[in-house]
């Protein structure tokens, strides 16, 4: 129990219940505070409570469920409690990422949303010692036919780009979806790769009695004031009235910052340093002690501020940008600060480690917050809420459209120009992909690769979740987006070795939403034990509700994988004229939750694909020995839209400085039962298209088959600007490419050639 | 009709971070411009515009702010016109 | 061996890009920190792509008044060669040692993404070593990179040989002529938008790129 | 020292394309703005002074656009000064 006596700070207001209330804390949470301190909070404590307490910073639906990811494993070095997890790479190289979710910023105010998601990312992986070098990002809109929706595409897409384009970081991949449970829900997932040695790794551990900390960077505004506990809200009319708590981001600020910290890590002046995300200082502060099981001391009155007449529960609590605290020895700050001004950014001794294990916050002589500092961040009441499946979910799961009557060309076509399934290149080319001199396969591709200058590695990320699988059975879908993550990067040639996680839910308080964020959890940890990808970390974003209800369960899926030797790298595009295809894994028809029931027949519905876990991972040994083996010219990995567009992918090329080629295919024998549109359009996982010289035919197939896996040569690749030719049972399908390709590539600028109103 | 010049200015919000009214504040005082304070950056935007008369100009103007030339949530804006 | 000062301001990031492609062709490369105000003995200025000071006001608006920026005039006016790219070729605009200027992309959008150039002049210590005519694919990444100039003052570019690099193909940005790089009157002092240093590795496809360093270190060699 | 306020108007070069101006031209008129020509968008910059004078305060403001605010080469200027 504290022995202070708080001195309220002038002006703040009374504590009544209401003010308790508004702060997010219910009556139950608000008797475990009046415990904790053995008397009434003061403002400011209040404050602090709400921010830490809240479920973006206190996890307290799902800290229970996070618990259970598998996380252990020979190349894990940081697992799941750090600002980012730690893979090894071999040679002394590790690699640092995580994911992170910006939805509520984003869908008030794109750009900075969105932006500022970019910063906070970069921020927790180059607060580990790690220099980011790569950035990817998960985005879910609502359908383009809104104008609402294409300008929150607009922002976004202009607001990752200037904040990674100017810190000079490319971004090497991502995904963008589109779908109707999106439109008042934007979501915003930014993923940051950072590589580092092994033996530089810093970790956010206070330690030290009568150490100082220091501030970095931004001065201290208003802005974000309570972003925490807004993240965790739902978004409503009020949201309107919390528009000033807009933070802007500022990547000039944030290069700098990265350039002084890394600077500051490896000049062994420092102990600890951690970004101030969300809940700014005092989370920072408050969980780089309680990791270091000391107290701290800040004096508010310290703060470099942006604004006059700043109080403590403002300074607390605002969630400015670009800014880090430092823990360091008395000796070391004259040091500190020579490199911080070096870097022409500001640094201020604001408080110190002390040894009573109380967080504690003065206004000069007074003290206007004092709690207890485990308690504060281990001590978040968790909560495990009611879960059911709803029963119009587990309907829809049996409902099947009738059988299709329409032209097979005509399906194709319209499917390959839906924006969700489409070219993204109208929003990657706004960034900057090649920033470093290292991107070896750039957006576009199954999965981006980059490369550590200097060494022969290699290292992959992909981000993917496809959610109306989720939709209709979160588990298979979650399971599912853990694989198709693993077969991105092993199409790359890259064996996965871990995962970073983003779970996008509704209100944890919904049993139909709980129930699907339970069996997520479940899906992700079957998945990554059987692909032996660990979970380092990741970000859960709850309350993703909107007026018209709950958005689509989207735990998005960061995935990370190694190339020993990154010259092995293989891209998704057909190479040569003449080389064979082969199809490989087992196609078995599967229309259920697929693209085409959803965007040719109008039916989001049926059982998406069950995944095979034990094919799943002999898919990826294969893909990864194909490439180490040079048996590969191309792999192009099947997902939505199935074989037909994964072979039109595979036909267009790079885009720029190679033409499209034809193909002709044959699959009128390898499957007899299915009907042709479940031929082209099924989804069935683990299964890929592989290129190979003619030469290499037989020892490509024996390497498949030896792991299990069906292979078979169906086809082969044509001439530029041919027609890429599908015989099915019942004829053949035939389109040119180019015709494919311009639908493909119009889809996004044509739907957003319409004027942007905000 | 009659035209009117118009002029809008969209500022940032007094209580959001400008960075690109601080760098270019710092950049001024650099180069030795003393006494500087408060900068901020916004768009200036001009255009004529005919219409019945100046009030109906003014609502049109604010209309357009309204709706596509500033952002709600991070900007202000003023607006004047003048006949031509 | 040749000496280059790779220029290094506040928001610079093609800075280390820029030193790997010097020392690969074997130059002896060096950052020099914009506070500084000598660029010591090199031989050679390169001013990197970034975003310096964070491109506000308009792209190298603010660097330009940066304490190393008078050694740079001073080596350009003793004809030293001096490469601005991208950010960098802003910077030299800006300093008025070349000229034109360089404004947002007609389509209003950052651009990233290869792009057909062609060599149409090998007349200065950075493309002497390419081909007149030679075309080929290099990375743009850029939302201020469309050249503008008066007339008269492209006029003289043309008419003087002296636009270095043209995207050959399409013009991404809407540049006055499709002028993707330019020489000063002397042919010491070269800007270019695209990214050369993007395209200098076998490992991330076109190499073409490198020419532009083994250009500089013919130049320096001959010296 | 008296104190002023600064409103600065920089605006592209009317013989220079420009396209952002073209653009919410464009945008306005699908909006159903009808009646809007000659569209330019450019950068307003406010900030407070300390200057002797008015005169004075306006001589710095113009050396600053001569300097550092205004690209002379595609870029003209207008400055306002009023004193706080
Ligand atoms: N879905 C998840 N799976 C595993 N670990 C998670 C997950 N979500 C969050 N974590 C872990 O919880 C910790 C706190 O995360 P978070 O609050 O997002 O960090 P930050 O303070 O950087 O915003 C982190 O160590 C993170 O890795
Ligand atoms: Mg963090």
């Amino acid at each position: 129990m504290t022995k202070t006596r708080i001195a309220p700070y002038p002006g703040d207001p009374e504590i009544t219940d209401d003010l308790v209330r508004q702060h997010g804390i219910d009556e139950h949470e608000q008797g475990l505070i009046k415990e904790i301190l053995g008397r009434e909070p003061s403002f400011t404590e209040l404050g602090i409570f709400s921010a830490l307490w809240s479920e973006h910073c206190g996890y307290k639906h799902s800290k229970r469920e996070l618990r259970k990811f598998p996380t252990d494993g020979p190349q894990v070095i940081q697992g799941p409690g750090e600002n980012a997890g730690i893979l090894r790479l071999g040679g002394g190289w590790a690699v640092a990422f995580k994911i992170e979710s910006h939805n509520h910023p984003s869908a008030v105010e794109p750009y900075e949303g969105a932006a500022t998601g970019v910063g906070g990312i970069l921020r927790d992986v180059f607060t580990m010692g790690a220099r980011p070098v790569a950035l990817l990002n998960s985005l879910r809109f609502g359908p383009l036919d809104r104008p609402r929706n294409r300008y929150l595409l607009a922002g976004v897409t202009r607001g990752i780009g200037d904040y990674g384009n100017c810190v000079g970081v490319p971004t090497i991949g991502g995904e963008v979806d589109f779908e109707d449970g999106y439109s008042g829900n934007p979501l915003v997932n930014a993923m940051c790769v950072g590589i580092l040695k092994e033996k530089d790794v810093m970790r956010a551990v206070a330690s030290g009695v009568g150490n100082l900390l220091i501030s970095v960077g931004a001065r201290t505004g208003r802005d974000g004031i309570h972003g925490a506990s807004f993240a965790s809200e739902e978004l409503s009319e009020e949201t309107e009235a919390k528009r000033p708590q807009v933070q802007v981001g500022d990547p000039f600020t944030e290069k700098l910052l990265i350039e002084a910290s890394l600077e500051l890590i490896s000049s062994g002046d420092i102990i600890a340093i951690q970004d101030m995300g969300a809940a700014g200082i005092t989370s920072s502060s408050a969980e780089m002690a309680a990791r270091g099981g000391v107290g701290v001391e800040i004096d508010a009155s310290k703060v470099p501020v942006r604004e006059p007449n700043m109080t403590p529960y403002e300074i607390l609590l605002s969630e400015s940008q670009e800014r880090m605290l430092v823990v360091a020895e008395p000796d070391r700050v004259d040091a500190i600060i020579e490199i911080t001004e070096r870097w022409e950014l500001e640094a201020a001794v604001i408080g110190s480690i002390t040894d009573d294990e109380l967080f504690r916050v003065t206004w000069g002589d007074d003290v206007v917050a004092e709690i207890p500092g485990v308690k504060l961040v281990d001590e978040c009441p968790l909560y495990t809420p009611e879960a059911a499946e709803d029963p119009e979910v587990a309907a829809r799961r049996q409902n099947e459209p009738p059988s299709y009557e329409g032209s097979l060309v005509d399906a194709w076509t319209k499917l390959t120009g839906t924006p969700a399934l489409a070219s993204k290149r109208w929003v990657h080319e706004q960034y900057d992909s090649t920033v470093q001199a290292s991107s070896v396969i750039e957006p576009g591709a199954n999965a981006g690769v980059i490369r550590i200058p200097e060494t022969k590695i290699g290292i992959s990320a992909a981000t993917d979740c496809n959610s109306r699988y989720l939709s209709l059975d979160p588990y298979e879908g979650a399971k599912a987006a853990v694989v198709e993550s693993a077969r991105n990067v092993a199409s790359c040639g890259a064996r996965p070795i871990g995962i970073t996680n983003c779970l996008n839910f509704g209100s944890p308080e919904k049993p139909f939403v709980y129930h699907q964020f339970l069996q997520a959890c479940r899906g992700i940890t079957d998945a990554c034990n059987a692909l032996k990808t660990p979970v380092t970390g990741g970000n859960v974003s709850f309350y993703n509700e909107s007026p018209t209800g709950a958005i689509p369960p989207t735990p998005v899926i960061g995935m990370i994988g190694l190339l020993e030797d990154v010259s092995k790298a293989v891209g998704p595009h057909f190479m040569a004229p003449g080389d064979q295809i082969v199809l490989v894994g087992e196609t078995k028809g599967h229309l259920g939750a697929s693209s085409f029931w959803a965007y040719i027949m109008g039916a989001s519905v049926g059982e998406p694909p069950p995944v095979d876990l034990d094919a799943a991972a002999s898919l990826v040994d294969a893909l990864v020995h194909l490439a180490e083996n040079n048996l590969a010219t191309s792999i192009h990995d099947l997902s939505d839209g199935g074989i037909a567009l994964a072979l039109g992918e595979a036909c267009f090329g790079p885009t720029y400085g190679t033409d499209p080629l034809g193909a002709t295919v044959d699959l009128s024998d390898i499957q007899a039962e299915i009907s042709d549109e479940a031929m082209l359009f099924g989804e069935d996982h683990s299964r890929a298209f592989v290129s190979v010289p003619t030469t290499e035919v037989e020892e490509m197939l024996q390497a498949v088959r030896d792991r299990g896996l069906q292979a078979t040569v169906v086809g082969e690749v044509g001439d530029v600007g041919g027609d890429i030719s599908v015989r099915l049972r019942g004829g053949i399908v035939s389109t040119p490419v180019s015709t494919l390709r311009e639908v493909y590539e119009d889809a996004i600028p044509g739907a957003l050639a319409k004027v942007q109103a905000n | 009709m009659p035209r009117f010049h118009v002029e809008i200015k969209v500022m940032p919000r007094a209580a959001l971070l400008d960075p690109q009214g601080k760098a270019v504040e710092h950049a001024l005082t650099e180069l030795e411009f003393a006494g500087i304070s408060g900068m901020r950056v916004g768009r200036a935007i001009k255009f004529e515009l005919d219409s019945a008369d100046k009030s109906s100009a003014e609502n049109k103007a604010k209309a357009m702010c309204d709706k596509l030339l500033a952002n709600p949530v991070t900007e202000d804006y003023s607006i004047a016109t003048e006949e031509v | 061996m040749p000496r280059v000062a790779v220029i290094r301001f506040p928001g610079s990031n093609c800075d280390a890009d820029t030193l790997r492609s010097c020392a690969a062709v074997g130059a002896d490369a060096e950052y020099v920190w914009h506070r500084e105000e000598s660029i010591g003995n090199a031989d050679v200025v390169m001013i990197p792509g970034g975003f310096a000071f964070g491109d506000h006001l308009r792209a190298g608006a603010i660097a330009r008044f940066s304490p190393i920026m008078r050694a740079v005039i001073e080596h350009g006016r003793a004809g030293g060669p001096i490469l601005g790219i991208c950010n960098g070729f802003q910077v030299l605009c800006e300093a008025g040692l070349l000229p034109g200027a360089l404004v947002r992309n007609q389509n209003l959008a950052f651009i990233s993404r290869p792009l057909y150039v062609r060599v149409e002049s090998t007349d200065n210590p950075f493309t002497n070593q390419y081909t007149r005519g030679d075309e080929f694919l290099v990375p743009v990444a850029h939302g201020e990179g469309r050249f503008v100039s008066s007339q008269e003052v492209m006029d003289r570019l043309e008419g003087e040989d002296r636009i270095v690099l043209r995207y050959s193909r399409e013009n991404p940005n809407g540049s006055l002529n499709a002028v993707a790089g330019i020489a000063n009157e002397e042919r010491n002092i070269v800007g270019m938008m695209p990214h050369p240093e993007r395209a200098a590795d076998p490992l991330l496809g076109e190499t073409r790129g490198r020419i532009v360093f083994e250009s500089f270190m013919k130049t320096a060699g001959a010296v």
